[in-house]
C-alpha cells in the first residue's frame, strides 16, 4: 500500500512491503527510490532499523489524525499526508483562529488593502497578546470576529483576497 | 512542619511536592477544573479543587487556598513561582492564619515587589542600577518624555512583571504609545495591576543573575550566577551556570552585591537578583525575584544543593545549611525550556494530546516536568511543559550531553520548540558561549524557525509503522486515555496554514 | 577515536553508548540472538550479530567480537565489565588488531588477573592482605588442610571470580569438600577455569574498595571509596559513597594504599581496589577489579566526574582530566541493583515480559538502566536490569530521595527485588549505617523475603480498573509488542509452589 | 461483576460499581467492606484515586494472565485472582522446574524418604547453581528429571509424597 506524504514543499508517494526472501526485511519506496532495510518492532511504538550502509536506529512512530510524529537518530520530524496537507490549501483565502483566545482588537474592515505582514487582529492567548498578520498581500473581503469575541481554532476570522485576485 | 500545600500547577508543584515527599512531608495540591488529572495532582498525597479553569478564579483566590489548607490540615504553604509567589498580602494572610509561609518575609517581598520601589532601595544601597525612568506615572505622554530623555532604544515594562508579559522593546519613537498600550492592558491582565515605567535599553547585554539565600539568623549567601541571556521575546529560553561570560572578579563582585541587596531587606529563603551586564563588564540590578526560580536546577547541580529542601529547612527556622566558603561551584550546567509553541508560526502557542510522552534518561540529565503521556496541554496556563538540565564536567560536556539527550526525547501530538532547542544548542555562537539577550533575534531570522524536512529514516519508519499496523495500536491507546472518542483532530488547531506569524 | 565498539550488553552498554554520543563518537553494539531487540543494540548507531544466546558462543567469543569491528570500521573497543573486560588475552588482541583497548594495558590486566597472583603483588608492595592460603593446589584435600590451617570460618573463591560466583562460606569442615566442588564447577562454568583457594572470614567485616584511575603520563588519582557491605550471597545489592564507616584518617590511608596498588602494575584508566575493613578499623587487600564497576555511578556523583568520559579521554592518549586535589567529594550517594528474582522464594531468579517498566525521575534520582517496557527479561545472562542512583547533600537527604523513588518505580510482569530493596532502605540499622557483609542475614531471616499483603489501596485500584476496562488495554498493548500472541502466562515461571528454595 | 481474590493467606471477594448519584465516584467492596472513592483515569494504565479520608494517590495497574501489578502510594503489589492460587495448589505432590536450566545432580531416588529442606536436585540457571529443596518432609515416589536435562518452567522433576501420607 502506497500512500502520499509531504516533504518539504512537494508530495512523494510512500509505501513499504515485507521481502519474502528474508525475515525482518522491508522494501521501502519513497518516491523512485527504494530501501532494503531491516526492520523490528521493539516496545509500544517504536521500531528498531538498520539502513542498508549498517546504520541503525530506533524511531518511535506516532499516528496523529493526518500525521506521524517520528522521534529517532537525534530529531523528531512530523510526516503529514499529502491530502490533508492539500486540504488544508484549500483554506488559504479564509484566515481562522489560530489557537483559543480573545480578540482584542480588529485592525481592518471588508474593502481595505492590506500589504504582506500587516496585521489584522490581535488574539490574546497565554496571557500574551499575539498579532494576527496578512499571509500576503491581499484586499480584505469579510471580517467576521468581533473585538471581544472569544475564538476557537478554526473559526473563521477575515477573509482576506490576494492581491493578484483582487 | 508536617503537610504542606503547594500553591501552584506544572512542573514546580511537582518538584516541591518531591522534594517534601524525600523529607517524609506529606502534600497537599491545589487544582482548577482544567487541572483534575494533572500530573501535579497525581503526584500530591492529597488534593483540593479550587475553582474553574483562569487562573483569576483558581490559582490566584487567596480565599480558596486557605480554606484548602485548613480543610486538609496543611501547616505550611509553599508558592512555587508564578501566581502567587511575589504577592505580599497572600504572604501576610498565609502567616496571619497560623501557617508557616515557605517564602521571604511579606516585608521583603513588598520592598522588591515593584521594579520601581526595588529599583530606590537599590540605588540607596550603593548597587548599580540601569539608568530609567520611574516616576512619570502612567500618562502616555508623560511616559513618552521620560523615553525622549533617556533616549531610544528603550524598554517599556511592567512594574509587577515578569517572564515577559508586560514588556515592550521600543526602537523607535513612533512606536512607543503602541507598545505603552499593549504593556499596560498585559501588565493588567496578568498581574491587575497596569503601572510600566521607562527603562533604557542597553546594547547587546547579557542577563546575568545571581542566586542568594538568607535564613532567620542574619545568614545570607550566594550561590553563583546564573547566565539567562537566550531569551525570546523577553521569555527565557535557555539557562546555565556559571556564566561563561564571567571572570573571577565580576564574579565575586556581583555575588557581593546581591548578597548586598538581600541583607538591605533582611531577606529570608530563596531569591534572585537579576542584573544586566554589558560588553564592558559593568553590572545593573535589574530587579529581584522574591522566589524559587524556573532555572533554579542549574544552581543546584553546580553548587551540589537541593534548594527546595534547603527552603523548607529555613522555614522551619533553622539556619542555612552551608557557609559561604563551602558553596564551591563544581563543573557547569544547562537549562532548556520545552515550551508548546510552534516555532515555525512564529511561536504561537499549541496545544492538544500528548500522544506520546518520554523525556530522556541518562547520566548527568535531569529532567524536571509537569506532563505526562497522554496529558491534554491547553491555553489555559504558561505553554512551559518541562525543563532539561544536563550536567558536566565542563561546559562542552554538558553541551555534548545535552544535545544528545535533546535528539531522544519524545514529544508527539503537541508542537513544541525542540527542534529550536537543539538548534540553539548546535549553533556555533552558543557553543562559543557568545550569549546575549540578542541571540535569537541574531541567529535565528524573524523569530521564525522552520524546521528540515524528513529524512529518509523518519518517512522509512512512516512506511513501515504503517505497515506492520504499529501506529494502529498508537491511535487507540490514545484515545482511550479518554473514552476513545477520537479527539486527535484537536491536537492540529493550525488549520489555516501560510504566513501567520506573531509580532516576534 | 571516531566509532566505538562496545563489547557488553545490559545497562553498562547502555551508559558507555551514551558517553560516546555526547562526545560526537558512533557506537557499535553487539548482541546474540537473545538480544536482537535488546536496550543495547537500540541505543547505538549500528550493531553486529555475534552469535547464539550462551554467552560462550557470543559475548565471549574474541574472533567474533574482533571480526565485528573490523566489519563496521570501529577503532576502538569498550569491553565494559563482566565479560571479557578483565581478559588479558583479549585485550591483547585489540591491541595487535591495531584498535584502542578502552582500558587498562594487558600485562596489568594479567598482574591482577587471579586473585592469588594479585595477593602475591601487594603483598610484595606492602599493601595489607587477608590470611589466606593460595599454593594449595585445586586438590581438594590439599584445600581441606589449608583451610585447617587457617580455621574456620573460610571462604573458597574461585581465581579468576566475581559477582559471588564460584564462591561460598564454610563454617564447618564437613560442609567444606561439597563447597569447594560446587566452588570448582561455578568457576569452570563461570570464567572456563576452575581454580579456587581458600581464605579467612573475617567476622562482620566491611566491604570497601576505592576507585583509582591512571594515565599514560604517570598520572593516578584515587576518588574516594565505595561502600559495598549490603551483599546477598556475596552479590552487592546496595553501594555508597562515601563510606559511612571511615574517618578521614583511614580514608587517606586506604585511597594512598589503592594509589600504590595501581602504581605497582602501571595502571591505565579506571579500576577498584576492594578492601575489607574490620571492626577495629584494620584493612585488608581483597582484589583489584581492572575495569570500570558496576557502582560506578555513586562516585560520579559525590566526585562530580563521568568515569567513562574520563576512560575515553585516557584511551585517547589524554592525561588525567583531574588532579588529586581538584578531586573533592561532595554529598553522599546511593546505589540499589534491580536484580529479577524472587525475595519470597529464595531469590531465585525469575523471567518474564516487562508489561510495564517506568523507572522514576526526580531531583537527584539516576537511572541506569538495560531495559525498558516491553522486553522479555530471560535466564540467558546476568539477572541485573538496572541500578537506580540517588544522590544527596547528607546521607539521610539521598536515603530520603532513594526510599521515595524507589516507591514509585514501576516494573510489572517480572518479579524482582525492589520490595526487598525498600525494606533494606528502610531498616533502621542501614539509616544508622550499621552496615556489614552479614547485614542482609542478620536482619532477613534465612535470606528470604516476604512481601506484604495487598492493602487496601492496591486492592481498590484493581477493582475498579477492571470495572472500567482499563486493564484489558493494558493487556492488548503487552501481546502487541510480539504479535499479540498471549505469551502473557510465561511471565509466571514459578508454578511449583510451597517451600522451594536456593541454597542460600 | 465481583471476584475472588488472594489477600495474604485468605480469598477476599472484590467488586466495584459506579455511583450514578456522583460523577468519578464508585463504590469498591473488599469481602464485607465497602468503600466509596473518587477515581479517574489519569495516562495509559494509570488511575487517580481519592480514598474517603482524603488521602489521594496515582496507581499503576497491570493485568497479567492470573494476577494484577499495582504501583502506588509507595509500593508495587502482585494481586493474585483466588482460583489461579488454587489451581497451582493443586500441583503440591510434584514439584516442577521453576526456571529454565540445566539439571546438574539428581540427589534422590525413588522411594528415599527425605526431611523438609532436602537437597532433592541442583539445577543451573543463570550461571548459579540453585537447590531445589523438599518442600515438606516426605518419600520420593518418582524422578522424572535426570543429570544434563534441560529444563523448563512447568516441567515435572520429582514426585513427593507428604510423610503423614506416605
Amino acid at each position: 500500500m502506497s500512500r502520499l506524504v509531504q516533504r518539504g514543499e512537494t508530495s512523494v508517494a510512500l509505501g513499504a512491503r515485507p521481502d519474502p526472501k528474508a525475515p525482518d526485511t522491508w522494501i521501502v519506496t519513497i518516491g523512485e527510490h527504494h530501501h532494503t532495510v531491516q526492520a523490528r518492532r521493539t516496545g509500544e511504538g517504536t521500531l528498531l532499523v538498520t539502513l542498508a550502509d549498517g546504520r541503525t536506529a530506533e524511531l518511535a512512530v506516532t499516528r496523529d489524525a493526518q500525521r506521524w510524529w517520528v522521534t529517532g537518530g537525534g530529531r523528531t520530524t512530523v510526516v503529514a499526508e499529502a491530502e490533508a496537507a492539500g486540504r488544508a490549501h484549500a483554506h488559504e483565502g479564509g484566515l481562522e483562529a489560530p489557537m483559543p483566545g480573545k480578540v482584542l482588537a480588529v485592525k481592518v474592515a471588508p474593502g481595505d488593502r492590506v500589504a504582506a505582514g500587516a496585521t489584522l487582529l490581535i488574539v490574546e492567548a497565554m496571557k500574551m497578546e499575539h498579532a494576527i498578520k496578512a499571509p500576503h498581500a491581499g484586499v480584505v473581503r469579510e471580517v467576521a470576529a468581533r473585538e471581544g469575541d472569544m475564538v476557537s481554532p478554526g473559526t473563521p476570522l477575515v477573509t482576506l483576497d490576494r492581491e493578484e485576485d483582487a | 512542619m508536617k503537610r504542606v500545600l503547594i500553591a501552584n500547577r506544572g512542573e514546580i508543584a511537582v518538584r516541591v511536592a518531591q522534594a517534601c515527599h524525600a523529607q517524609g512531608l506529606e502534600t497537599v495540591a491545589v487544582y482548577s477544573q482544567a487541572d483534575a488529572a494533572a500530573l501535579h495532582v497525581r503526584t500530591a498525597t492529597r488534593a483540593v479543587l479550587i475553582g474553574p479553569p483562569p487562573a483569576a478564579e483558581s490559582y490566584l483566590r487567596v480565599e480558596a487556598l486557605l480554606e484548602a489548607a485548613r480543610k486538609t490540615g496543611a501547616d505550611a504553604i509553599h508558592p512555587g513561582y508564578g501566581f502567587l509567589s511575589e504577592n505580599a498580602d497572600f504572604a501576610r494572610r498565609v502567616v496571619d492564619a497560623g501557617l508557616t509561609w515557605i517564602g521571604p518575609d511579606p516585608a521583603a517581598i513588598e520592598a522588591m515587589g515593584t521594579k520601581i520601589g526595588a529599583r530606590r532601595r537599590m540605588e540607596a544601597a550603593g548597587v548599580p542600577v540601569v539608568p530609567g525612568v520611574h516616576d512619570a506615572g502612567q500618562d502616555v505622554a508623560a511616559l513618552e518624555a521620560a523615553a525622549d530623555r533617556i533616549g531610544f532604544p528603550v524598554l517599556v515594562k511592567a512594574s509587577a512583571g515578569g517572564g515577559g508579559k508586560g514588556m515592550r522593546t521600543v526602537e523607535r519613537r513612533e512606536d512607543l504609545r503602541g507598545a505603552i498600550e499593549a504593556a499596560q492592558r498585559e501588565a493588567q491582565a496578568a498581574f491587575g495591576d497596569r503601572a510600566v515605567y521607562i527603562e533604557k535599553l542597553l546594547v547587546r547585554p547579557r542577563h546575568v543573575e545571581v542566586q542568594i539565600f538568607g535564613d532567620r539568623h542574619g545568614g545570607a549567601v550566594h550561590l553563583l550566577e546564573r547566565e539567562c541571556s537566550i531569551q525570546r521575546r523577553h521569555q527565557k529560553v535557555l539557562e546555565e551556570c556559571p556564566s561563561p561570560a564571567l571572570d573571577a572578579d565580576l564574579r565575586r563582585r556581583m555575588g557581593e552585591a546581591a548578597v548586598a541587596a538581600a541583607r538591605a531587606v533582611d531577606y529570608v529563603g530563596a531569591g534572585t537578583v537579576e542584573f544586566m551586564v554589558d560588553a564592558r563588564g559593568d553590572f545593573y540590578f535589574l530587579e529581584m525575584n522574591t522566589r524559587l526560580q524556573v532555572e533554579h536546577p542549574v544552581t543546584e547541580l553546580v553548587m551540589g544543593v537541593d534548594l527546595v529542601a534547603a527552603q523548607l529547612a529555613v522555614a522551619r527556622g533553622e539556619p542555612l545549611p552551608w557557609t559561604q566558603a563551602q558553596l564551591q561551584p563544581r563543573g557547569h550546567a544547562i537549562e532548556v525550556r520545552l515550551y508548546a509553541e510552534d516555532p515555525a508560526r512564529g511561536f504561537l502557542p499549541s496545544t492538544g494530546k500528548l500522544l506520546r510522552y518520554r523525556p530522556p534518561v541518562a547520566p548527568g540529565i535531569r529532567h524536571d516536568g509537569g506532563v505526562a503521556e497522554g496529558d491534554e496541554v491547553s491555553t489555559w496556563y504558561d505553554p512551559m511543559l518541562a525543563k532539561l538540565i544536563a550536567w558536566g564536567e565542563t561546559r562542552d560536556h554538558a553541551i555534548g550531553r545535552l544535545a544528545h539527550a535533546l535528539g531522544a526525547w519524545q514529544v508527539h501530538g503537541v508542537t513544541t520548540n525542540l527542534g529550536f532547542l537543539q538548534a540553539v544548542v548546535a549553533h556555533p555562537a552558543f557553543r562559543a558561549g557568545a550569549t546575549h539577550t540578542g541571540f535569537i533575534g541574531e541567529h535565528f531570522e524573524d523569530g521564525v524557525f522552520a524546521p528540515e524536512p524528513a529524512g529518509d529514516e523518519a518517512l522509512i519508519a512512516v512506511a513501515i509503522a504503517e505497515a506492520m499496523g504499529l501506529t494502529r495500536a498508537a491511535a487507540g491507546q490514545g484515545g482511550a486515555g479518554e473514552g476513545g472518542d477520537g479527539r486527535s483532530d484537536r491536537v492540529s488547531p493550525w488549520r489555516a496554514l501560510g504566513a501567520w506569524r506573531s509580532n516576534a
